[in-house]
Formats: structure tokens, C-alpha cells, sequence
């Protein structure tokens, strides 16, 4: 694998001015989009891109308009990986050099549905660049809870009321199921850091094998938030805490991030329609659990 | 301008006008979002610093350089205000359409 | 001369005839009665005797997704599966054929779960007749072996674009021996040209597939879909008679006729019985009787003119089914039947459902059917749909 | 046709015999064979059984076996009087052991060949594999394949070293029988 400092920088200024995902029917501030979009243009134009069924892939390929200015497929549901496996094998067959296969799926396609298929490709090593941008439910659909869907969330399948205070539980530990892997590669990211999202997938871009990126991606329309706030609201959640920048590489963790000090998780709750039934003690429970997590990162991946 | 522009779409009259099995043009756009626009973003040219902070967080990607001057394709731009809430210069206002 | 005949089993068959189509990608996850084939093909790989990749998957479903990314760039595929693993691709059949990628696949026929059973029948296969894929049912080894070599030719033929299923009757098949010739690789190599698809992504021609359609497109797509399963009936035909051409093998297209030039009663089947039926038809012809047998080898296009043509000319028919579509027939019969309505003299039919879960088919069962169906045509039967082999008595 | 019935224990080679004696027929005998085991997922020392058809002509029928012509039985042990069952009248009977007098009312109406299979094969391989030797036999009381053309099927489906010893136990074997016969 190359080294870091090896890797050219890619920021607003040097990047391709080439668009890749253009034209397309997400919703109006989608943070989905913005990462498909960055990552496309980290990737330039040699890049096969497959998405599973999902916001990404339903927005993006509704005949004739085909907004996808490179190569890409969409894929069943659960087969995210593995069609990517084979687009790589099978490019790699005809002897194609130089190019990238590289998924955008949500949270639901990788840690729920397609999460065997992810583990196979991580597995055989296949040389897939694997984005989770995670929006914390099933938002295609409709916004139903998914496995990354944190407690306290209100969904359409995790109701808020008298009795339940929506989502009972906490959003699984993708990133480290997936480093358990020992992936060459794996980050966190979030498109409120869109420079820290861009060196990520540059890093993997140049990664030989599997490498697996999970980005925080704001859903306006899921989330209950103004369309202008996305980029601000993915930023709150990585300075609050409840989301955190990392890396897997060579067999170790690093914490990109360690602030002294959190922003306040309720002000980040607060901006959201999917949280304003939240209690204290609901609150109370999200910021223990936040800790908990935090002290363990702390103390084993510093 | 480097990216996908509006192109007409002739509505096939024939099967064989079809492709064989989805398979279409990468980057094909019959359809322009305007039409989903409530309000636009319009650029002060005096303030604006060419941060291109507007141009990395733009989900439709409708920014872009042109003579070192920031523009915006507004065919495809939604209107949603992400540039103009995340400018550092508040170069960017929303105005209704 | 130097003959190249091996004793090998049908699942090897399978997977020689495979090698001498260079697929650039192979994934396949392991069952049984489908798993010597993998196998073979993993040996052969190994040792270099194919430039192939083999990719190990960690299920089905993935088999068929990778399968269905190689082709999507333009490579020539192979998967194998059976039973409950055909079923967890089901998702990615109908997206693999409504993709137009035309992916060949052996499958080992058997049984599907519950109860449990390893053994072969047809209820995989059939179950999945409407997933949009040629299908075709092989007799012995040998049309094992070359049926894949022709079905690659099939599958990508221009006009067809289709995935095919091969199936082999599981143990029956796939796990005996028999004397298989193997094709000479030069020849293949020149009755099988190189996959070439308009319905690929390429750096040279970036394209954006498997899109979604609107209900203003979607019955376009499928009307231009079944036109393809459709035009593969010539194509198979054409295929074919090359195939003789160089090969000196002929599988007779979508059917064989098996001495039904002037016979009265007739059965139907599909796959390996079809060889036990032949037995008992030449028996009862010395004995007589105007007996003959059809041999269905393309349940999917169905060959309604070859099954009208022969109703026009006999009495009964009879349908062999290893399978029960719960609550009314067999598939083999129901689409046999639909045909059959289309003509116009009377035909008495039945159906026998048998072969359930690996239960042997015997001859002196066959015998009988053909008995029973004599006793259709003097009205001493009523049509009806009867499992033959059940070992105990019924309240019926 | 002629349809050969073996009986043995998971592992012990009796579907390997099986497939020989197709080979035998087949590659090197100009005729037409099908080798099949019993099937399912039986596992090492359990009861198994594999079958050979062997006809001038190509073999149609996929039925199972019903009449065999001849049994082959790899371990005495395994001999109950079920094994009787779908043997034709005047069917050969080979049996791997030293005395075949214990076996005669459970095969009435068969003939019987005892050989002793396990000294054989300890005297050669050095190991109680029985199935060449029992294939051997069987090629010399059937005469359903040549012994040229059964040491030529040992050769085509063993490696080299293998081979040679096996094939030696063949000609052994072939050689004891037919002296018997």
C-alpha cells in the first residue's frame, strides 16, 4: 500500500472539475449526494460505481435520465459487494489496468441486508472501495429503523409515544465489525468534514484490496432539519461526539479526532425533528452511552 | 462548463428504438431539476473570497469555476441553500424565485 | 485413432464442458448433489488448465450477483447451484435475465425443503420457470457436457441475451459414471466465438445500468424481454445443427420425439427418466402397443408447436411430473396442457407425480402409466392427476 | 445388461471398484457402463452400497438396480439375510472372506466365491484395502471385462505408485479366481 505522504492531496482547488453525479432526483440538500458526489470526483473517471437499491440508486437511474456521468450499475438489494466483487474480478479478467470499483450503499443495504455480501467481499480481499453513507434509517422507503438507526430516534417503524421513546437501541458498531475484518483499510467520515471525507477516499482510493469508508450523511427530509443544514448538522454529531473520525489501517485504530471538549448533545438533538420527543433521561442515556464509547476509544485506540 | 448538460430525449416510436435490456448513455439528462426551486442562490461576486467551501458541499454539484469567478447552473440547481448557509463570507443569499 | 472419451460423472461432464468455454469469472457457492462440479473447475483453475478466476462467495446470492457484475462488463460467467440455494438467488435470476446477462448456470435438480432432502426432483427448477431464464433438462453426461458448450452460444447469441440453466437430474446425473467424449478445445474455440454485448459498461462507452423504468417504459422492456426468450427458438435450433456439424452430436432442438412417428400413446418428461422411458417404449413396441415418448428438453421458451404438432397426432398423453404445484398439478403438465388446448381434436391426458425427494422411477411404473393411459382412451379412466409411487394406501 | 451390486463400508473404496470395473468396460472394453453409489450423505464405516450397469449398448435406463447379476461383498460383516434381496436367481455372490460356508443359506440359489480379500491386499499394499482385490475377482468369476482391460482402469484412474501395487493385487486376485472357477 502506498504511504500517506506519497498520495497526492486532493482538495476544492486540485479536484477534477469534472461532476460524476449530476442531474440526479435526491431530495434538496441531500447528504447522500454529497458524498457520492466528493467520493466520484476523488475517483475520477476510470471508476465502476454500484449501488444497491437505496435513496443513491433510486435517484440517480430512472430511464431516460441517467445521472451517473461514469460507469455504474444498481444493484439487488443484499448484492451490493458482491456485484462490485465481480465487477472488479470480472474488469480484472478482460485485463483492465487502472480503475476503481467502488459502492455507495446506506446504512441499511450494509449493516442490515447486504452485510453478508460486505463481509465476503472484506474477506476475499476483492478490490472494492465499499462507502456506507449513513443516514441512520431506511430513507427510500420511507424512513423506517435500520440496524445504524441510534436510540431514541423516531421512525416510521420506531414511533415515538406514551409508551416507547421510538428506536430502543443503539446503532451497531459497523466500523469496528468491519476492521475485525483486518480490512487494509477502513474510515469513519463525515460530510460536515468534507477535507478529512476527501483524504479518506483518496487513501483508499490507492488502497489494493477491500477498504471500507462509513460516512456520516445528513437526510433533511429523514431528520426532520432544514435543507440548508445539512452539511452544519453532519458537523454537530462528529463535535458532539455521537459520531467520531477514525481509521483502521495496518491493524490499528487512530482517532483522528479527540476533542478536550464536546459540544452539547442536546442542542444537536434539539435541531432535529426525529429527537424533539426525547426526555432528559432518554438524553441522558445517548450521552452515557457516547461516553462509554468514547472512554474505550480512548483508551485503546490512541 | 465540464459536466452533463440538458439534452432532448426523442421518445422511441419503435421497440427497436429501445435499448437492449436498462442499459443507457452515462450522464444522459432529458429532464432539468429548476422546476423544483423555491428560491435561488445569487453570488456577490465582491464578497466572495473563492474559498469554494460552496463548491465542495453543493449536493447537486451545481457550482463550478469559471474565470476564476464562482457560478452556478441553475438548470440543475434544487434551491436548497446549502452554499449560501455554509459561504464563511455570506456571499451567497437566497432570493425567491 | 485417438479417442477422448473419459469415464466421468455427470457433474465433471458439467464442468469439462464449462472449462472448454474459457468463462473469464467463476462463483459458486457449494451443495449438494452440485458440489464435484465447483469443485473440478476450482482443480482446474488451480492447475492452470483454465485462465479463468475462480470467487469463492460466501453464498448464492452472491454467486449470481458476481456473476451478473462480470457480465455487466463484458465477461463470460458461470455459476452452479441446486435446491435451496437456486431459491436464494431467485432475487438475482429475475434481475440477472431482466439485466440481459446471459450468465450460464448448471443446476443440480433436487428436492426443496421441508422435510429435508438431498435427493433429486424438480421442484427447484420449475419453481423458478417464470425467473426469465432458458431452461433446459438434460438426459446423460454427454448432453450435459455439451448443452453447456451450446448454451453459452444461446445465451449470448445477439438476439437472445438470456441466461440459461442447465439442469442435470441430482445423483441420478451428477453423481454417476459414464463414457463421456470430450470436444477437442480448437474446435470449441471456433463454434464459440468471444462474448461481445452492447449491455456492458466501458471506459471507451461509460453507461449507467440496471436503471429503473417508469410504467411508461417498464412493458416495453419486458415485451423486448420476452421477444428474446422467444427468438432463442431458432437460435436453439441453428445451434444445434451446428453443433452436429462439428461436433457430430444432435439433441434434436426444443424436443426429441422418441418413436412417436405413429403412436397412439405418449409420455412426456423431462430430464433423466426420459432414458427409462425409451426402455419401456421399446419393450411395449415389441409387445405391440403404439407407445412413444416426448422428450421435453426447453421448459423455457416452451415448445408449444412441437407439443401441438404431436397432439395433433395421437390419442393420449401422458405427463411424467417431478413435481406437485400444491393444490393442482404438475408445471411439466400444466404447460403441456396449455399447449394441448390449442388443438382441436380430443386428447385424453394425465399426469403422473412421482420421483418425489429421490424416489425411483421404475420401469414396471412406466409400464403402467402407459396402461393407464390405454385405459384413458377406452373411458375406463377419468383424467386426472395421480402420484404413483406413494407406498401406502390413501383415503382417495 | 448386467447389473453388479458392491457392498462395503464408507472408505473402503467400494464405489472406487464400482467406477474401475466401469472403466474397464467402458474406455477399455469397448462396451457401455454406468457406475453410481447409493446416495446420500453416508459417512466413513457406515453401510454403503455402489452399483455398476455394464451393456453392449448405450445405457438408457436411470432406474435403480433391481436384479443384480452379481454382488460384491467387501466385509463379511456386513452380510444379513436382507442382503438377498434384489439378487436374481443364479447371481454370483463374491465375498471377502476365508470361509464362505456360513454365507450359503443366506445366498440360496447363488453361486458363491469366497477369497480372502484383506490378506491379499496386506500382503501387498501392506494395508486391508479390499476393493481392487475384490474387483479383480470379480472381473475373473464375470468375465465381464478383460484382466488386461481391468489392470488398464487401475492405471487410468490411480497415480503411478499406487497403480503398479494394485494393479498387482488385480492379477492376484483374477489369477486365485479363476484357478477356484
Amino acid at each position: 500500500m502506498n504511504k500517506v505522504l506519497d498520495i497526492p492531496r486532493v482538495n476544492a482547488k486540485n479536484m477534477t472539475d469534472k461532476e460524476f453525479f449530476y442531474g440526479h432526483k435526491a431530495c434538496a440538500g441531500c447528504g447522500g449526494s454529497i458524498a457520492v458526489r466528493l467520493a466520484l470526483k476523488v475517483l475520477g473517471e476510470r471508476t465502476y460505481t454500484a449501488l444497491p437499491a437505496g435513496c443513491m440508486s433510486a435517484v440517480g437511474f430512472i430511464f431516460p435520465q441517467m445521472a451517473f456521468n461514469s460507469n455504474a450499475i444498481i444493484t439487488t438489494f443484499p448484492g451490493a459487494a458482491s456485484m462490485a466483487s465481480g465487477i472488479a474480478m470480472g474488469a480484472k479478467a478482460l485485463g483492465q489496468k487502472d480503475f476503481k470499483t467502488v459502492v455507495f450503499a446506506g446504512d441499511g443495504g450494509t449493516a442490515d441486508i447486504g452485510f453478508q455480501a460486505l463481509s465476503g467481499m472484506i474477506d476475499r480481499n476483492d478490490d472494492v472501495l465499499y462507502i456506507c453513507y449513513d443516514n441512520e434509517a431506511y430513507m427510500n422507503t420511507g424512513i423506517q429503523k435500520s440496524g445504524l438507526t441510534p436510540y431514541g430516534t423516531q421512525t416510521t417503524t420506531t414511533p415515538a409515544g406514551k409508551n416507547l421513546p421510538g428506536t430502543l437501541t443503539h446503532k451497531k458498531n459497523l466500523f469496528e465489525i468491519i476492521a475485525a475484518h483486518d480490512i487494509a483499510y477502513a474510515a469513519t467520515a463525515s460530510i460536515g468534514y468534507p477535507q478529512d471525507y476527501l483524504n479518506k477516499v483518496n487513501k483508499a482510493k490507492h488502497t489494493k484490496g477491500a477498504s471500507f469508508i462509513h460516512v456520516y450523511a445528513s437526510c433533511p427530509t429523514g431528520w426532520g432539519t432544514p435543507t440548508e443544514t445539512s452539511v452544519e448538522i453532519a458537523k454537530d454529531a462528529v463535535d458532539c461526539g455521537l459520531i467520531f473520525l477514525a481509521e483502521y489501517e495496518d491493524g490499528e485504530f487512530k482517532l483522528n479526532r479527540n476533542p478536550k471538549e464536546f459540544a452539547s448533545i442536546p442542542d444537536y438533538l434539539k435541531k432535529q425533528a426525529r429527537f424533539k420527543h426525547l426526555s432528559d433521561q432518554d438524553i441522558e442515556i445517548i450521552t452515557e452511552h457516547r461516553d462509554k464509547k468514547w472512554s474505550r476509544m480512548r483508551k485503546h485506540w490512541l | 462548463m465540464n459536466r452533463p448538460k440538458n439534452k432532448e430525449y426523442k421518445f422511441p416510436t419503435h421497440i427497436d428504438d429501445y435499448p437492449t435490456g436498462p442499459q443507457y448513455k452515462a450522464g444522459f439528462l432529458p429532464e432539468t431539476n429548476a422546476g423544483w426551486r423555491k428560491v435561488r442562490p445569487v453570488v456577490d461576486h465582491e464578497a466572495c473570497v473563492f474559498c469554494l467551501r460552496c463548491y465542495l458541499v453543493c449536493p447537486d454539484g451545481t457550482i463550478f469555476k469559471e474565470d476564476g469567478k464562482i457560478k452556478i447552473d441553475l438548470d440543475y440547481c434544487k434551491g436548497c441553500g446549502v452554499c449560501a448557509h455554509e459561504c464563511p463570507k455570506d456571499a451567497i443569499s437566497m432570493v425567491k424565485e | 485413432m485417438k479417442t477422448n472419451k473419459i469415464f466421468i460423472s455427470g457433474d465433471e461432464a458439467a464442468a469439462y464442458g464449462v472449462k472448454l468455454c474459457r468463462p473469464h469469472v467463476i462463483a459458486a457457492y457449494p451443495i449438494t448433489p452440485q458440489t464435484i462440479t465447483v469443485e473440478r473447475l476450482s482443480e482446474m483453475v488451480e492447475k492452470g488448465e483454465m485462465d479463468g478466476e475462480y470467487m469463492h462467495v460466501e453464498s448464492e446470492h452472491s454467486a449470481i450477483s458476481v456473476c451478473m457484475g462480470a457480465s455487466s462488463v463484458g465477461a463470460r460467467t458461470f455459476t452452479a447451484s441446486s435446491s435451496q440455494g437456486l431459491l436464494y438467488m431467485a432475487e438475482g435470476l429475475h434481475y440477472a435475465s431482466g439485466g440481459r446477462y446471459p450468465i450460464v448456470m448448471m443446476n443440480a435438480n433436487r428436492s426443496v425443503a421441508l422435510p429435508w432432502s438431498i435427493y433429486g426432483d424438480h421442484r427447484d427448477s420449475l419453481s423458478l420457470l417464470d425467473c426469465g431464464w432458458i431452461q433446459v433438462y438434460v438426459e446423460d453426461a454427454q448432453e450435459a457436457l455439451d448443452m453447456m458448450i451450446q448454451a453459452y452460444r444461446i445465451a449470448e447469441h445477439k438476439d437472445v441475451l438470456t441466461p440459461m440453466m442447465v439442469n442435470l437430474d441430482g445423483f441420478i446425473l451428477t453423481h454417476t459414471y459414464e463414457l463421456v467424449e470430450i470436444p477437442d478445445q480448437q474446435k470449441v474455440d471456433e463454434f464459440l466465438p468471444a462474448f461481445v454485448t452492447p449491455n456492458k459498461m466501458s471506459f471507451e462507452e461509460p453507461k449507467n445500468l440496471a436503471f429503473s423504468s417508469k410504467p411508461d417504459d417498464n412493458t416495453e422492456f419486458k415485451y423486448q424481454q420476452n421477444q428474446a426468450v422467444l427468438k432463442s427458438i431458432d437460435v436453439i435450433k441453428e445451434v444445434d445443427q451446428e453443433f452436429e456439424a462439428t461436433f457430430g452430436r444432435k439433441y434434436h432442438d426444443m424436443v426429441e420425439e422418441y418413436r412417436c412417428e405413429d403412436a397412439e400413446v405418449v409420455l412426456v418428461a423431462i430430464g433423466s427418466v426420459c432414458g427409462t422411458v425409451r426402455v419401456v417404449v421399446d419393450k411395449l413396441r415389441e409387445e405391440g402397443m403404439k407407445v412413444g415418448l416426448l422428450k421435453i428438453r426447453f421448459m423455457r421458451p416452451f415448445p408449444e408447436q412441437e407439443v401441438k404438432d404431436l397432439a395433433k397426432r395421437v390419442k393420449a398423453i401422458g405427463v411424467i411430473d417431478k413435481d406437485i404445484s400444491f393444490g393442482y398439478e404438475g408445471t411439466v403438465y400444466t404447460n403441456v396442457n396449455s399447449a394441448i388446448s390449442k388443438v382441436e381434436n380430443y386428447v385424453y391426458k394425465s399426469n403422473f407425480i412421482g420421483g418425489l425427494g429421490g424416489r425411483d422411477i421404475t420401469k414396471a411404473e412406466i409400464e403402467d402409466m402407459f396402461h393407464k393411459l390405454y385405459a384413458g382412451l377406452d373411458k375406463s379412466r377419468e383424467e386426472k392427476v395421480e402420484f404413483f409411487s406413494l407406498n401406502v394406501e390413501t383415503n382417495e | 445388461m448386467k447389473e453388479i451390486r458392491w457392498h462395503g463400508r464408507g472408505g473402503q473404496g467400494g464405489f472406487t471398484a464400482s467406477r474401475l470395473l466401469g472403466i474397464a468396460a467402458s474406455v477399455h472394453g469397448g462396451k457401455h457402463a454406468l457406475a453410481f453409489p447409493s446416495f446420500g450423505p453416508e459417512r466413513r464405516g457406515a453401510p454403503v452400497l455402489a452399483f455398476t450397469k455394464i451393456d453392449d449398448t448405450k445405457i438408457r435406463d436411470r432406474s435403480e438396480v433391481q436384479e443384480s447379476d452379481f454382488v460384491v461383498v467387501m466385509d463379511e460383516t456386513l452380510i444379513t439375510p436382507e442382503m438377498r434381496k434384489g439378487v436374481r436367481e443364479g447371481a454370483c455372490i463374491l465375498i471377502n472372506t476365508e470361509n464362505t460356508a456360513p454365507y450359503e443359506s443366506v445366498f440360496e440359489g447363488c453361486k458363491i466365491i469366497g477369497l480372502d480379500a484383506t490378506a491379499l491386499a496386506m500382503e501387498i499394499l501392506g494395508r486391508p484395502i479390499t476393493n481392487t482385490a475384490m474387483y479383480g475377482a470379480l472381473a475373473a468369476a464375470s468375465g465381464l471385462v478383460s484382466l488386461d482391460a481391468a489392470m488398464a482402469s487401475i492405471r487410468t484412474e490411480m497415480k503411478p505408485s499406487l497403480a503398479e501395487k494394485n494393479v498387482k493385487i488385480v492379477a492376484k486376485a483374477y489369477e486365485t479366481v479363476k484357478t477356484l472357477a
